[in-house]
């Protein structure tokens, strides 16, 4: 199992999820974050004080699935979250080891 | 001295419409002028201030709460910088255009005798609607600017989260000039009680035919001056067409030239914050007093009354808004209470000082579903994005009471009836109410039909001049930082 | 023409036990009425506004913040659909029942008589405290009517968080009609001072014995037709009886039979603004000018003094608490602040017309270590949830204040002593302490026992009716959504 | 029962410099004192509270929005404290200290013969500017007491985020106490028209040399007897010097003193709230037409002027900081709005009852450039971490207004003209600008350097007794938690 | 060593940090985020808008242990956040290779 | 490819992107959390109810870098990150498997 976890622009948040429900993905965590990269921020201006804002708004997703639907989801999340604009985002893989449902304790897919 | 005023916009289609009784026994006015009443003058000082409390904090919470947090400091700004806008221009020409003497067009508007406040004084008064009662110009003045400061300030809702700040002061600018001072004229712009009376008293004293004639030719004379509106004998004690007639459809207008917010009707645009709409739905509520009660110009038992209908109109709008959304959605929200609230508010403008206090529930009971239908049906069928149901609210509300006013002003239906300082004793009783609704309707009209086309001439004019809409990135990252260059919340 | 009138709840019963003089000098009043002073009326209806604005927004952002987001919605829509429903309720039959003719009922309940404001318009007026001045009696009707808004709206803190949409509503409206309005005429339900006057002058310029007999009778039969505790000569300038002690005890009650949220005592529930509740109490600061010196019914001298009155035991209030909580807990917290302010405007609502300044301020300083005790420790002894504290804070503030005030009124401690309006001269000087101590504990313990009562049954039958409290499911996900279907805050 | 009163500060000069007229034929005053009209009365009650509004919640609010969360109580406790604790310093010594009888330090200072109010019953009264008006003296003690709450509290922003609660609050009690009460008497220290009035009628009907030189005598008594500010003519209708120059100094001293906050400079610092600072700002547009129209202390054409001005020149002040900010930054700021508005309410509170509007709207235009340099350039230059632009805002736009009250007092140009109480025949007209503009800049000197250099002092006395600062961790964590033991926020 | 992530409900919090800190594990960070899965949410309607909330709000929960305790750490959660309706939540472990903590340097079981 | 997760105290941010900045690393990502280990909160009393809080707002920085830079990205946040008291916070470093660019769909190190 894998976990993909998507830093995305906040407007996509419905589409991307529709993306994945239709790829038969059930369940994911979103997360609001902050994030640093090419995408300029603006400045902000309070009276004589001018601070820089770098830190833009964006929505962390993840999504727990079997390792043979990642390519899908990738798929799924690269083509809805992605305007051409810079600050589109990422998508990072990483190994999920188990995984378990709190309410029934079925573990692994089944959790899932 | 002299001054028109809100409350008597019937006097003059009255008056044309009533043989003058040559027994009129009123005493004669001397020279020496009235003092304003400190009371009085407390009242409409204490009107005032609560009128511009309903502009800022009040309708720019009550609009803000309702945009998403990253568009609250445009309505803010919007709101704050339309009262500093139209206090400028109210002083500098605004005043002189709607209360001025407009010489022979003063049918249809005021003149430029009070440019810059020329000859107003601590010392200068105006007349009430009560024959011999005056106030202090200045406190007239700015209760009057107040009207005009709130009025541009209800238009922004309309297109909320999605026009440059450039643009909406722009438009205000021109709107307040060309729609808003020709239409308070229209309707407030009413013959003074004093200088009827006065004359009336020199028709009853006249000796012969030709001293009758002359002070007949004088009542003549005032009637005709007076502004067409209050001429055809229109009531609209507080506002209902001037401010929220007018207000809701330019809105109207506004949205469907500017267009659909980006992502209406496919995300979710939810209120930012709910609790700020209740704070100023309430401090709406609250300042509405100074609005409707204020409008009598005095503080006495009239005065009472507009404050009392104020009171009951708006707590019969807000239960039965509640009642119909609890019936028809199965829940009762608090967005529906206060927008209740404010419908039963707008409705009862026009009639606050005419209905009885069970006629202005009926109307409260009345104006909710009406404007729940608006707001919840017809908007959605015909499509238009008025975000924060300027027309739906202000509009349908403000049509619903200006028509109501018409039926409840009648003594039969608890009423005041209608006052005519000429002819006090033979008046009573003689309501008739199929003109009066005529009268209404056709007050209706006009101020649908100036604001309407009048506005959307004007919006034209702005996107020419500066551009009426932000780009699509702009309006997704927000007003507030690409108008203002700030966030509200730093949490 | 003839009102009760909140202040001269004394009247009856210093005359019910004075000599009346035979050598009284008033002057008769000629069958001219008075008319009402603009100035009275301005503040009459400013200080109506100012009740209202105490509910909306201020008590509702007042506990609101107190509150977890997720009810948010729920303190604001109940506060502003109890001002609603009271507001249509006070109109339709409630006024006439707290202040109408009670006929022979008259001791305790008011009449029929005005059902929908019968016989009221513009041009009613009621008699103030000063002999021969009145106000327009839509003034006094409104000023009431927003009593009796806020009463059942400060029930609701005790059982915040927990008690059912529909509940709340359906309790409110039983709450006024068998608690509220029978109690505000036992209290307020007093004599004319008008008609006193008349009656005295009748006594003192009689002939003979068959005249002075008639007059004393007629004395005798205003006197004995007031509400019981007036009778009592209970003193209640504001409301401490009826409106806090009555809401704070209804509260408790309410506490208790809803029983406890969910995790109380073992989750933290800490207020989500703390911010709001601090606006809240400042507008019921503010606005509760309205409330204890617009209960004068007049504006002058001691108008203002209720006034300094309202505005030093209140100040003198939060820096008792502050202290305290500093000496006792290390720290003074903002939320103690604001709480302290309440309980001092609590506390000296009863007091506020009768108190010398210096009184008021050792009142503020008393009662907040009072308050705070119940708050801090009873509260946690005796087990019950009072979620903000209206018992803690309402009802033991105002029996406080209602027992402060027989102390306070008396001409040694700088307080105003007791106006006997049929013997104005002889009066001067005869404050009897212990009775009126007596008097004031009749009042309270009446208060406590009626209401108590009275609410317990009410809850009972609202709970068969639609039930009190929501499953354990929407508590934990929060009233906003279950009641309302949305939420306060989106970010 | 005569009292100082702030309008007339010019008084005691002008006369001081005018030769008294024989011819003067004023009424002789009879001993049957004037009643208040129940307008004046309930117009300085309702002004009273919108001055206690104007602290809480508005510049609580104000200034709360523009700190960080961490800090928001911190801000909000300290106003609420601060105008706790002065309403009761102010009722014990306070009134009487700036508005008893100083004797022989007359010029400096008040006296002790009103400690605890003693004398001053419901009956009391005090004059007004016109002669032969009174209000009640609690109505005039509670007004001038809600001066003294707020001036305290707007020094409180200079230093936010960074002083210890124990450490504001000792400093604001002898703050109040050195510096506020004494300026306070200097200013509005005046003499009694009525007083006046009467020895000018004596003067005019004396029949001899002797009586006339008594009668002269009287008048120079009674002007020798005025605060030394007063005395040297200077005008300050509601509180230029008193209120914003004497706070605004205040807080610079002591925003240097107590150091810059840690990250100032280096991190961002942003307003945790704009729309709580807007609906502060909000409100105290709205309260100080209590604190300048009220400084009136009647409801005439006069106080009507004063409203009008106090709407004119924020409005002008609102958008020219606009403006100018658009233009040198590109953006027009939400803050930069409020803020302008703010400086203007502040530059035409000592002009308020003095200019004519067109004057106003010119002096709100001019007074947002200047602020606005202050608070974005010479800050920065200067280095001083003035965390809310006290001094750029109230010091600033106080000494411009102070100056401006100079000229646009001129009737020349449209100002109201200096009054002359004894002369007012031959007065009109006179009116000498050097000599206006060197006892307004007297004023200011005097105040700043009394201010200035008695904080300094004050300041460093309370950072012996309790300190001034918290360590940085807690400074770090945010004073709520540190001083209060509480969070604002919990969503 | 692990992360253990756990979603779970937010009013469950309290008594999770309790029945890890009995356990032995002193340290955890929590995240609010929005969890969309086979619970359901609600509606909302603001005037004629309506919206179906499919997000709910949810804590996440993240456990740095050593692997030891990893089976532990699952069952003090389990049984602790489960209520046994829809929407308790999962738990998913994760690598973790190394730690530091950042006071002091020193590094992975000693760090943690 | 790395993740490389760092807890922080909220006010060394500006610090810590710097130091990031300067190795090279030129996007992170910031979520707001609540810590929770022995450095120790404080009480809040509300009227009668005394509240111990001991979760801490702390900042969670993650970075996702090429394996190569982790040690260098470990040095620049201990240093700047460190004020020497407890609750500085935690650093962590769990394995990355791909990382994709959403805007061009680039992968791994170049997406970085
Ligand atoms: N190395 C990284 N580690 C973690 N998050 C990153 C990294 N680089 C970028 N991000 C996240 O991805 C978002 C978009 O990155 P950015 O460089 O602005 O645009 P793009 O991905 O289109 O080139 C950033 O705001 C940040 O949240
Ligand atoms: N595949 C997934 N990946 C990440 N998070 C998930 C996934 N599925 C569910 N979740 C999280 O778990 C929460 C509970 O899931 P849900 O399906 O509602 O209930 P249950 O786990 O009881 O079946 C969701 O709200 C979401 O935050
Ligand atoms: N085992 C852990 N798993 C995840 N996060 C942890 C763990 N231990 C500590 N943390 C995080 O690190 C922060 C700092 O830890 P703490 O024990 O307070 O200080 P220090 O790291 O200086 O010893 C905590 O607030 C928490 O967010």
């Amino acid at each position: 199992m894998k976990i993909v976890t998507a830093i995305i622009k906040p407007f996509k948040l419905d589409e991307v999820r529709d993306a994945l429900t239709n790829i038969g993905v059930h369940g994911l965590t979103v997360t609001e974050v902050k994030g640093y990269g090419r995408q300029k921020g603006h400045t902000e201006i309070y009276r004589g004080a001018e601070y820089a804002i770098s830190f833009l708004p964006k929505l962390k997703i993840e999504v727990a699935v079997d390792a043979a639907l990642v390519e899908q989801v990738i798929q799924a999340i690269s083509n809805t979250a992605r305007t051409g604009q810079i600050g589109d985002g990422k998508i990072f893989v990483t190994p999920l080891e188990r995984a378990i449902r709190i309410r029934t304790g079925e573990t692994d897919a089944d959790a899932l | 001295m002299k001054l028109p005023s809100p409350r008597s916009a019937s006097v003059a289609s009255v008056i044309a419409g009533a043989a003058i009784s040559a027994s009129l026994a009123f005493p004669a006015f001397a020279a020496n002028d009235p003092t304003p009443n400190p009371g009085d003058t407390a009242w409409m000082l204490t009107s005032s201030l609560l009128v511009l409390m309903m502009s800022i904090p009040g309708l720019a919470l009550f609009y803000g709460g309702l945009v998403r947090a990253k568009n609250m400091l445009s309505i803010l700004s919007q709101t704050f910088a339309i009262v500093a806008l139209v206090g400028v221009i109210y002083t500098v020409y605004g005043y002189s255009l709607a209360f001025g003497d407009g010489g022979s067009l003063s049918n249809y508007i005021g003149g430029l005798d009070k440019l810059f406040l020329k000859g107003v004084t601590a010392a200068s008064n105006v007349a009430t609607f009560t024959p011999g009662t005056v106030i202090p110009e200045y406190a007239y003045f700015v209760f009057q600017m107040t009207f005009a400061m709130i009025t541009p300030a209800l238009i922004i809702g309309a297109f909320a989260e999605r026009m440059k700040f450039s643009a909406v002061l722009l438009f205000v600018a021109f709107w307040v000039t060309v729609i808003y001072f020709p239409i308070a004229h229209w309707v407030w712009g009413v013959a003074d009680p004093n200088a009827l009376v006065d004359a009336a008293t020199q028709l009853a004293a006249a000796g012969d035919e030709a001293a009758k004639a002359a002070a007949q030719t004088k009542i003549d004379e005032i009637n005709a001056a007076v502004g067409w509106l209050a001429g055809k004998g229109a009531l609209d004690f507080a506002g209902g067409t001037v401010v929220h007639i007018n207000a809701g459809i330019a809105g109207l207008v506004g949205a469907i030239i500017v267009g659909k917010r980006i992502g209406y009707g496919k995300e979710a645009l939810p209120p930012h914050s709910l609790t700020l709409s209740m704070v100023g739905a309430s401090l709406l509520w609250v300042g509405w007093f100074g609005f409707n009660a204020g409008s009598n110009l005095e503080a006495n038992g009239a005065t009472a009354l507009a404050f009392v209908n104020t009171m009951v109109a708006t707590a019969a709008a807000a239960l039965s808004w509640m009642i119909v959304e609890w019936l028809v959605k199965g829940k009762p929200s608090m967005l529906g209470l206060i927008t209740g609230a404010v419908a039963g508010l707008v409705a009862v403008t026009p009639a606050s000082g005419y209905a009885g206090p069970v006629g202005a529930i009926v109307l409260g009971l009345a104006v909710s579903p009406i404007c729940l239908f608006f707001v919840d049906f017809v908007k959605k069928m015909a499509g238009y994005d008025d975000a924060l149901d300027v027309f739906g609210v202000h509009c349908i509300g403000g049509i619903t009471g200006a028509l109501a006013t018409g039926i409840l002003v009648s003594p039969d239906l608890g009423g005041v009836g209608i006052t005519d300082y000429t002819n006090l004793e033979t008046f009573a009783g003689t309501y008739d109410m199929m003109a009066q609704m005529k009268a209404q309707a056709i007050a209706v009209v006009a101020t649908l039909l100036w604001s309407g086309i009048g506005s959307a001439i004007l919006y034209k004019l702005v996107d020419v001049i500066v551009g009426l809409r932000p780009t699509p990135d702009q309006e997704r990252e927000g007003l507030d930082i690409t108008d203002h260059g700030e966030r509200a919340y730093n949490y």
